[in-house]
């Protein structure tokens, strides 16, 4: 067993209530990420994942990097997390059957092997030295003491890190910035089109789709008058997409209800 | 405590300086020069730069120093070597990466759509490529040098986030791109999270993150072994995933293939150089006294990453994924050159790496040329007949397929033999048997394609041979000279290696 | 001109001529091709002329640093055992040129790159029988195969790309055993004084004898794929079938020899003590290579896969007659590799030109030939003389001398290998019969007889066997010190005679 | 106290990462798996820097959170593309490249 | 001894010829007969010259050698490319070109209708040089290129008329046999070289002494089954009969005069092994006894006049083999015999060949018949040599055959009473076989096929017949006067053993043998002369019969017990070389193939699954740190 109790005094006891208490938490928190179904609750569990290693990190004597943790970590980090869940669609849900054959007792033999191994193998280490503690190199405080070897001793990945971060917002650029490549028409030249056309079939907009027809789905064209279909009710996607329905079945008096709801 | 300021060797730092700065600049002409001037001057800041830095290596070549940045980099022979060879493979990549057909226009559009349809005919380009290009190669060159694990995650994280980016930018097959682009992501992530997990057991064992402070500690000993075993396990985890070994190698044939080519080309080679340039230092210093903890591991995974290698490739279709199966195979072989642990296998891996990476680069190249109305075609059965259609192509290719087999007179053999003479030497006799065997294996795809390549009538399908642009020339012209060149008279490279590799510590 | 690297320069050099030919003018690059092959024969014998006979020390000496980091040079030299083999290389090369003056036609490539790819592979045939250093063997024993590989290939026949890459697969693993092997000799030699390739300094390298066995089988095992030995032979008829007569000449004639001449050059030579203890084991694949090979022949009703079969029969004699550790056995496997050439060049040739004809390579469609083209029928049937090692030809003397040296020591595998001579009676006389003799069928009834090319072509060969059937003096007096060396310095003495230990 | 129990406790950090990454599906989530992965490697370093006396662990795992910032804005973005293309997060989809 | 320049001309004048003549081409068409038959003459001449300087020496100083040039020579394997012409091989020198000459002018007419008679004469010259080449050499590697080289002629003549299928198949049983037989030869000569350290004649004679019966033994076996094959003994026998497709002079120059008895010389040139060998000479007169019997039977039942004459050859050098088995006291007799059957049997060829040029190439006997007036001459100079063949006195066989019967009386005990009563009982079928030739082709009735129009063959055919016809006449009386032949050859051989007890008297055996003829030609005088023949061979006849028309089944048992059994180990290994050996390399590539195809599935494409390639990665390494600390 590794013996490295740290025997500085006071903070002992309170500091194992504090673990005994939060630890469980933490996993508890942990596994729950992996079997809720919803993207969003996984976030909310890994941010108090994140909190309680803050208040860990506070615990051990790294105020600094507590508070980082919460502040930027939990704050700015999980809640860019957040943000795209939202865009991708808060409801998303997983649904948890695995689909992959076998992926699963494989991750979970794996999981336990390499878990309790760690675990097992963690209970054997010796360092053979004895644990120090932070008291003297917090000494002029943690934040000063970690600034002083920021800034003279890792000076050189601090500044490399820079480039990192333009690699990141030069990437996030990359993928996600639409440049203009042509001048969108306004809906005042729209509509100037509309109706110097050579037709004025559509002036008063297209049909939506499902009019007239038996059924209303997005993929079933409108019907005209004379009962043909009208192409052009339907998305562009959907038509270029090939998943428009040739509305034939749906035309008045015509339905094959033997297909029933089947596209 | 008294703050002193840190004393950086400029100097010695210049050659990834000038990158990071040409990096910069790149991104400055992105937001503020106009569209037109854009890829021309990109080009150029992005070859100024990789020749500036080549220039910068080639004036340090005789320096040694474990300060350069109070500690984060040692630069000395195998420094040089590794980062002249990165650069060198990177300029070659480059020329590749200057043709516009091989990048989306616009990455933010959906694949498909009308926009991404203006944007290829308003004949934009994604010039972010350059700067990331160059961000990449300065991570690339840091890795290798960093001699601590701090700088030493960082490079990681430099060079690899480019790259994902880079994946991403295909101009055809979008999805595909893209896909890589998660896939190389996703699993990068992962491993560099084993990797920093790694790195922490090394910082328990040893109390030190520099090099020379856990070289000590494993000198030293002390206590039990147990969160250095740990420490190198994971370190190596990440690492081997970098160079593509078996059981971490499996992002690399789905992301060679959804990558662009020449981002395929530069990261097939330049990252392979990069990694094991990293690999080499940490196991041929800092690792050297535990050497019986970590040399059963990578024998194995050695014998593994060969065999799976050069066999998964036989059933390959896909030129692309031959390729990526045959660079994994060829990570086994460079990792009997770790395994040996001693001069020459350090000398045998340099060269092996920088011959590696010519040829590979050369025969990306060649990918890049042979395409149909919807771009390059990889498929192999339409490469077929290709020694018909533009005998000089075919000819090329199969020099670099021959120097993959280890066919002598090319460089491809020179480094096998020598890379396997120093693993024998150190007594890895089983890895060296292991590597012959497989490379009898691996010689059968190899010849499969050029018997497609020569002996097989052409199939009319529209497939044909661009005329390659004066830029891809050069890569391909150079690729060849080197190739044969390090095959037929390999005497000044192995002096000139044999010269600087020495690490110091 | 008694250099070996000039000689080796003089078909590269020829090459690049042939390279700077128009494409259009084809017979311009076959006649360039011709020349040169002509030039390097004659500067061959020139050479041979100055070799002095008793000296068994190399000669032709070259020396030149190429990879000084590894030791290695670019070192050349011959024995008599080298000499011989490279006389007949070159000799061979414009028979090669000459007789299939049309069979590049038919190729994927040009008829231009087909005598680039000879030229080519003569330069690397002088040098893998020169080089003195094992890495520039290796590297040139590696290279030949590529040019080969696409001269079978490209210009062969029927399913010429799956022969190709079959001969590629097999000589490539052999070869690649042969690396393991030669990077442990080259590790002990810097264990024991300084990297080096030198022959004869590895040759004096101790190693234990675990080591020189499992060395011992690396190069062997390269060695018995390239000169087919049972049950190593299987991608010989399907190589040979498919290639065209020129690059089957070459293929058995010379690249096969490489086998046999390493087996005395590298094995003997590097693994004294292993050679001792494989040699039974040696001896019984030979003796099954030899019997198995004819009868194989026997049942074959493709040409060029008999002929194929038999020089496997042919290949097991050599090989017995190396690993007999006689004089007359290591003699006459030396002069047997030379014959054979020959032997073997003018039943492929004609054989060549009787299928050009034909426009088929099975045997049962031919017949009578005798009638309609009686040269060619009789350069055929001398070619299966010399192949059954008549007496009086070329081959009969080779033979004999390795029955009769193996014989004194191994006489159990000498009598089997006897029964060989009766099969090849029959291996020969089969296509004989059914090619040459019985009434001519009417779809051989235009065929042509010999052109003056042709015959040009294949009288030296003739003559060559003929000559050397009753003279073989001027080469056995070359090759006996080589021989008498190696078995000395194998620690072998001829076995006296018995009489019958009375 | 012992500090081995954060080191026990990272170590099941770690691996509930590495499971979760295997086994959901969502793109995001698996990301933040891997955070937590790196999160659980932070703690290690908290915990040795502890151990250890001195701040150098403490200064790695802040260069962590940056570079894990870093990269989860790029994989974010990635990520995003991808949803635009496919409208779809989930990572089982994109399995065109294979075999 | 004495040296000699000349000997090479013997050998170099016909070979010169077949080189002219084949490489000449269709140019010598018309010219290459004379030629050919010019070369074979000077050859003879050269030979009397040779005769004539031999007789003008001493008893010792016979013998000539010549040097040509060291021919193979490694390491204490010396072999020179050397001649020896000594009493012996003079006979053979005499009897090959001067029957090869007459033989060569007969074919001048006899082949004149046949557009490649000057192929034809090539082959003859060649065949003579090698012929040559194989009682000249000095050592047994010499004799063993002539030896071959005869086989090459042999070949070569019997499949002159290759065309016709069957003939080549003919041509190719005789090499095949044939080199069943060298292959004997081959080991001969190595077992001498390992145990004598030598092959040369003379070497080997002088060192009998030190050398072990074993050995010796051995030896002398070996050339006992090269002497076999070449001349047709048991069990070797079987090719001669189909020899029989070449042109007839051929068949009387190669497989009656000449090449067939190439056996007996090589036994006779080995006597000193032979004599320190008896178990060897027991086994030599063992095969010949049964040959002398097997062919006799089979000339029984032959129609075909060819083949009956072959069985007859075989039989006859049957009784040479025998007398040549006999040791000191029987050399002689079998080169005597040697000579005296090459005379008779030459012209009996060379009359059935007169036969069948009148007949249209008709070979059946029974398709003959009262020919006598039509080809007088042929049956004058046939029936000399059928009286010769007969042993009637003073006729050539007479004197060598009662030898040969008197000699093997003498050998002594059960073994002379035994081998006496098979020559004498041989005599007898002889006397059958040959009558029954003599009544179906010249007496009787006709029984021509309907084109046939019989008549006397040219000068050119009949002169050698004749001059052969009177050698059948004289050569016995003159070879025996005076043991002229004996004497001649005595120095060659080893007599230390010369205690003849004559179980008969000479007189007593010749009573016996005549006895033996009259009974022999009664009986088929009694058969076929009474009786009608039949055109065509009776299907009813006694089991013994059709088996002797089998050729006592030869055939038949090599097929059932070489050929097939061959055959099918050929299909078999052919098979299994495709689908074992090769079927294995093939395996392997197929291995790697399915190896791949399978290994290939890891890569599923699902990001997850990769990644749980690594998660169980690491966790291996962990498990095996766990495995290393424990």
């Amino acid at each position: 067993m590794l013996d490295l109790a740290i025997s500085v005094g006071q903070t002992q006891t309170p500091e194992a209530v504090l673990f005994w208490v939060l630890a469980p938490l933490t996993v508890a928190a942990a596994l729950g990420m992996l079997l809720v179904k919803k993207a969003v609750h996984s976030a909310i569990l890994m941010a108090s994942v994140m909190v309680n290693l803050a208040v860990f990190y506070i615990a051990q004597d790294a105020l600094f990097l507590g508070i980082v943790q919460i502040v930027v970590y939990t704050g700015a980090v999980m809640m860019l997390f957040l943000f795209i869940l939202m865009l991708v669609g808060v409801d998303s849900s997983d649904s948890l059957t695995e689909t992959i054959t076998g992926l699963r007792p494989i991750a979970i033999v794996a999981a336990v092997g390499f878990g309790g191994l760690m675990v097992s193998l963690i209970g054997r280490a010796t360092l053979g030295r004895n644990a120090i503690g932070l008291e003297a190199a917090n000494s002029l405080g943690n934040v000063q003491g970690i600034a002083q070897l920021l800034f003279s001793r890792y000076v050189w990945p601090f500044e490399v890190v820079s480039a990192l971060l333009i690699t990141a917002a030069l990437g996030a650029m990359v993928l996600a910035h639409h440049q203009s490549i042509q001048v969108r028409p306004t809906q005042r030249q729209l509509s100037t089109q509309r109706f110097r056309g050579k037709s004025l079939a559509n002036a008063a907009g297209l049909p939506a789709p499902g009019v007239f027809a038996r059924h209303n789905a997005v993929d079933v064209p409108a019907l005209l008058p004379d009962g043909t279909p009208a192409a052009n009710s339907i998305n562009a996607t959907l038509q270029a997409r090939g998943d428009m329905l040739t509305s034939g079945t749906f035309e008045l008096g015509k339905v094959d209800t033997s297909k029933g709801e089947e596209k | 405590m008294e703050f002193s300021s840190p004393v950086l060797n400029y100097t010695l730092l210049s050659p990834m300086l000038i990158l990071l700065g040409g990096a910069i600049i790149g991104v400055l002409v992105e937001a503020f020069m106009s569209k037109a001037l854009r890829p021309f001057t990109q080009l150029s800041v992005t070859l100024g730069s990789l020749v500036l830095a080549l220039v910068q290596v080639w004036r340090i070549r005789n320096e040694q120093s474990l300060s350069a940045a109070m500690g984060s980099v040692v630069i000395d022979g195998p420094a040089v070597l590794m980062q002249a060879s990165i650069l060198i493979i990177s300029l070659i990549s480059v020329l590749l990466i200057a043709d516009a057909e091989h990048f989306t226009p616009l990455a933010a559009a959906l694949p498909g759509s009308d926009e991404e349809r203006h944007a290829m005919q308003s004949g934009n380009q994604v010039t972010e490529v350059y700067p990331l290009t160059l961000f990449a190669v300065a991570g690339m060159m840091l890795f290798p040098v960093s001699s601590d694990l701090i700088t030493l995650f960082v490079a990681l994280e430099v060079l690899s986030l480019p790259l994902y980016l880079m994946a991403g930018l295909s101009r055809r097959r979008r999805l595909a791109s893209q896909e890589a682009a998660l896939k190389y992501f996703l699993l990068g992530a992962f491993s560099s999270a084993f990797f920093l997990f790694g790195a922490a057991f090394l910082y328990g064992y040893s109390s030190s993150i520099t090099f020379t402070g856990i070289r000590n500690a494993v000198v030293g000993g002390g206590g039990n072994d147990v969160f250095l075993l740990i420490g190198i396990a994971f370190l190596s985890v990440g690492l081997l995933f970098k160079v593509g070994a078996v059981p971490f190698h499996a992002w690399s044939p789905d992301v060679y293939q959804g990558a662009p080519t020449p981002v395929t080309a530069f990261m097939a080679a330049a990252t392979k150089v990069a990694a094991f340039g990293a690999m080499l230092r940490i196991y041929y210093t800092v690792f050297a006294n535990a050497q019986w903890s970590w040399s059963p591991m990578l024998t194995i995974i050695a014998i593994i990453t060969m065999v799976f290698g050069s066999l998964v490739a036989i059933a390959q279709r896909d030129v692309k994924r031959m390729l990526a199966y045959s660079s994994i195979a060829h990570a086994g072989f460079l990792l009997t050159g770790v395994i040996a642990l001693n001069k020459a296998g350090l000398e045998a891996s340099l060269f092996y790496l920088f011959a590696y990476g010519i040829t590979t680069v050369g025969a990306f190249a060649i990918v890049t040329l042979v395409r149909d109305s919807a771009g390059e075609v990889t498929d192999l059965n339409r490469w077929k007949g290709l020694g018909k259609r533009s005998p000089w192509v075919a000819i090329a290719f199969a020099t670099f397929l021959l120097s993959f087999a280890g066919i002598p007179l090319t460089s491809g053999f020179i480094g096998k033999f020598s890379i396997f003479s120093a693993a024998y030497e150190s007594g890895a006799r089983s890895v060296v048997i292991a590597g012959v065997l497989s490379s009898a294996i691996a010689a059968f795809f190899y010849i499969r394609v050029i018997v497609l390549m020569f002996f097989t009538d052409p199939v009319e399908d529209g497939t044909s041979v661009e005329i390659p642009s004066s830029l891809t020339s050069i890569t391909v012209i150079f690729s060849i000279i080197v190739t044969i060149a390090l095959g037929v008279f390999p005497a000044p490279v192995l002096n000139f290696i044999s010269n600087l590799a020495t690490f110091i510590r | 001109m008694n250099s070996l690297v000039l000689l080796m320069l003089l078909p590269i050099i020829g090459s690049i001529a042939v390279a700077a030919t128009p494409k259009t003018k084809e017979v311009l690059s076959k006649q360039v091709a011709l020349a040169t092959s002509v030039i390097v024969a004659i500067a061959t014998i020139a050479m041979a002329m100055n070799f002095q006979r008793d000296n068994v020390d190399l000669q032709f000496v070259e020396k030149y640093s190429w990879i000084p980091t590894f030791g290695i040079n670019f070192s050349v030299g011959v024995d008599g055992l080298a000499l011989v083999l490279i006389l007949m290389s070159t000799i061979l090369a414009p028979i090669v040129v000459l007789s299939g003056w049309n069979e590049a036609h038919g190729g994927r490539w040009s008829v231009k790159t087909f005598y680039i790819l000879i030229l080519v592979l003569e330069t690397m045939m002088i040098g893998v029988f020169a080089a003195t250093d094992v890495f520039l063997f290796y590297v040139i024993f590696e290279a030949m195969l590529i040019p080969v590989y696409f001269l079978i290939g490209g210009y062969g026949t029927g399913e010429r790309s799956a022969a190709a890459v079959k001969f590629l697969i097999y000589s490539l693993f052999g070869g690649l055993l042969m690396l393991a092997s030669i990077i442990a000799l080259y590790v002990m030699s810097g264990a024991q004084g300084g990297h080096t390739f030198d022959l004869q300094a590895l040759s004096q390298l101790e190693m234990s004898s675990t080591t020189q066995n499992f060395l011992f089988l690396g190069f062997f095992i390269a060695f018995a794929i390239k000169a087919p030995l049972w049950p190593l032979h299987t991608w010989l008829p399907d190589a040979a079938a498919s290639a065209t007569p020129g690059t089957s000449v070459l293929l058995l004639g010379v690249l096969d020899k490489v086998g046999t001449f390493g087996m005395i050059r590298y094995c003997l030579t590097l693994f004294p003590e292993a050679s001792k203890t494989f040699t039974p084991l040696i001896m019984v694949l030979a003796v099954i290579s030899i019997v198995y090979g004819a009868i194989l022949a026997i049942g074959q009703k493709d040409l060029k896969r008999l002929i194929a079969f038999t020089s496997i029969s042919h290949f097991g004699f050599i090989t017995m007659g190396i690993f007999a550790m006689t004089s007359q056995g290591h003699s006459g496997a030396t002069l047997y590799m030379f014959n054979h050439g020959f032997s073997t060049a003018a039943l492929f040739i004609v054989g060549g030109w009787m299928i050009a004809r034909r426009g088929s390579s099975t045997i049962a469609d031919f017949g009578g030939l005798q009638r309609v083209t009686p040269v060619m029928a009789w350069s055929f049937f001398l070619a299966g003389m010399s192949s059954l090692a008549l007496p009086g030809l070329s081959s009969f003397v080779s033979e004999f001398l390795v029955l009769v040296g193996t014989f004194t020591r191994y006489p159990v595998h000498a009598v089997i290998a006897t029964f060989g001579i009766v099969l090849a009676a029959l291996y020969i006389l089969i296509p004989v019969q059914k090619a040459l003799h019985g009434p001519t069928t009417p779809s051989n009834e235009g065929l042509s007889d010999l052109n003056l090319r042709e015959k040009v072509a294949i009288a030296p060969v003739m003559a060559i066997i003929i000559a050397l059937g009753f003279y073989p003096s001027p080469l056995l007096n070359v090759i006996n010190p080589a021989s008498a060396h190696v078995i000395a310095q194998m620690g072998f003495t001829d076995p006296a005679p018995t009489n019958g230990d009375k | 106290m012992d500090a081995a129990n954060y080191l026990y406790l990272s170590a099941l950090l770690f691996t509930i990462g590495a499971v979760g990454v295997v086994v959901r599906r969502n793109a995001i989530v698996v990301f933040m798996c891997v955070e937590l992965m790196l999160n659980a490697a932070n703690l290690a370093f908290v915990t040795f820097s502890r151990i250890n006396g001195d701040l150098n662990g403490q200064v790695v795992a802040f260069f962590t959170m940056v570079v894990a910032a870093c990269e989860v804005v790029v994989g974010l973005a990635i990520i995003v593309t991808i949803y635009r293309s496919r409208r779809s997060a989930s990572v089982d989809d994109a399995s065109l490249l294979k075999r | 001894m004495t040296t000699s320049n000349s000997l090479v001309y013997l050998i170099a004048l016909p070979l010169l010829g077949a080189t002219i003549l084949l490489l000449a081409g269709r140019r010598a068409d018309k010219w290459g007969h004379i030629l050919g038959t010019l070369m074979s003459a000077s050859s003879f001449a050269v030979g009397l010259y040779q005769l004539s300087l031999m007789l003008g020496r001493s008893t010792e100083e016979r013998p000539v050698g010549q040097k040509l040039f060291e021919w193979i020579s490694v390491g204490s394997f010396k072999v020179d490319a050397g001649l020896l012409l000594d009493q012996l091989s003079i006979c053979f020198v005499l009897l090959i070109t001067g029957v090869g000459t007459l033989i060569h002018i007969y074919s001048i007419s006899y082949m004149s209708h046949d557009k490649d008679r000057r192929r034809f004469f090539a082959y003859l010259n060649l065949f003579i040089a090698a012929m040559l080449l194989l009682v000249l050499g000095d050592s047994y590697l010499n004799l063993y290129v002539g030896w071959e080289g005869v086989g090459l002629a042999s070949y070569l003549l019997i499949g002159f008329w290759n065309q016709k299928p069957a003939y080549a198949t003919a041509s190719k049983k005789a090499f095949v046999m044939n080199r069943v037989g060298d292959m004997g030869l081959s080991f001969a000569i190595m077992i001498a070289f390992a145990t004598v350290g030598t092959v040369s004649f003379a070497g080997i004679k002088e060192q009998v002494d030190q050398t072990s019966t074993g050995a010796l033994t051995a030896i002398g076996i070996m050339l006992l089954v090269a002497a076999a094959g070449k001349s047709a003994q048991f069990p070797l026998q079987a090719w001669l009969g189909d020899a029989m497709a070449g042109p007839t002079p051929v068949s009387a120059l190669i497989h009656a005069a000449t090449m067939v008895t190439a056996g007996v010389y090589l036994i006779t040139r080995s006597n000193f092994i032979f004599d320190a060998a008896p178990t060897a000479q027991l086994l030599v007169v063992i095969v010949g006894a049964i040959t002398l019997l097997f062919g006799a039977l089979i000339g029984t039942a032959k129609d075909d006049i060819k083949k009956a004459l072959a069985a007859s050859t075989m039989s006859q050098i049957g009784y040479m083999t025998l007398a040549a088995g006999l040791g000191p006291v029987g050399y002689a007799f079998a080169i005597m015999h040697l000579l005296t059957h090459g005379f008779f049997k030459a012209g009996m060829f060379l009359g059935a060949g007169s036969v069948m040029h009148g007949m249209n190439d008709q070979v059946n006997m029974r398709k003959y018949g009262a020919l006598r007036k039509f080809m007088p001459i042929t049956f004058v100079t046939f029936g000399l040599g059928y009286l010769a063949i007969l042993g009637v006195p003073p006729f050539a066989g007479f004197y060598s055959k009662d030898m040969i019967i008197e000699t093997a009386f003498n050998a002594g005990g059960i073994k002379g009473i035994l081998l006496g009563s098979i020559t004498l009982l041989g005599a007898g079928i002889t006397a059958f076989y040959m009558t029954r030739v003599m009544i179906l082709t010249f007496t009787g009735t006709k029984r021509w096929d309907e084109d046939a129009h019989p008549h006397e063959s040219p000068w050119l055919m009949w002169l050698p017949m004749a001059i052969l016809a009177i050698g059948s006449v004289s050569s016995g009386f003159l070879l025996s006067r005076g043991d002229a032949l004996v004497n001649w050859l005595h120095p060659l051989f080893d007599h230390h053993e010369e205690h003849e007890h004559h179980l008969l008297e000479p007189i007593v055996v010749s009573g016996l043998a005549l006895t033996m003829v009259a009974i022999g030609v009664a009986i088929a005088f009694f058969k076929y002369s009474r009786q009608e023949v039949a055109a065509i061979a009776p299907e009813n006849v006694s089991v013994l019969t059709k088996i002797a028309r089998q050729d006592l089944m030869q055939d038949r048992f090599n097929e059932a017990v070489f050929m097939r059994p061959g055959q099918q180990l050929t299909q078999v290994l052919v098979k299994t070389d495709e689908a074992v050996i090769d079927g294995t390399v093939r395996g392997v590539g197929q291995l790697a193939m399915t190896s791949s195809s399978l290994l290939r599935g890891v890569q599923s494409g699902f990001v997850r699954s990769y990644a749980a390639l690594i998660f169980v990665g690491a966790a291996l390494l962990i498990a095996g740190i766990w495995v290393v600390v424990q």
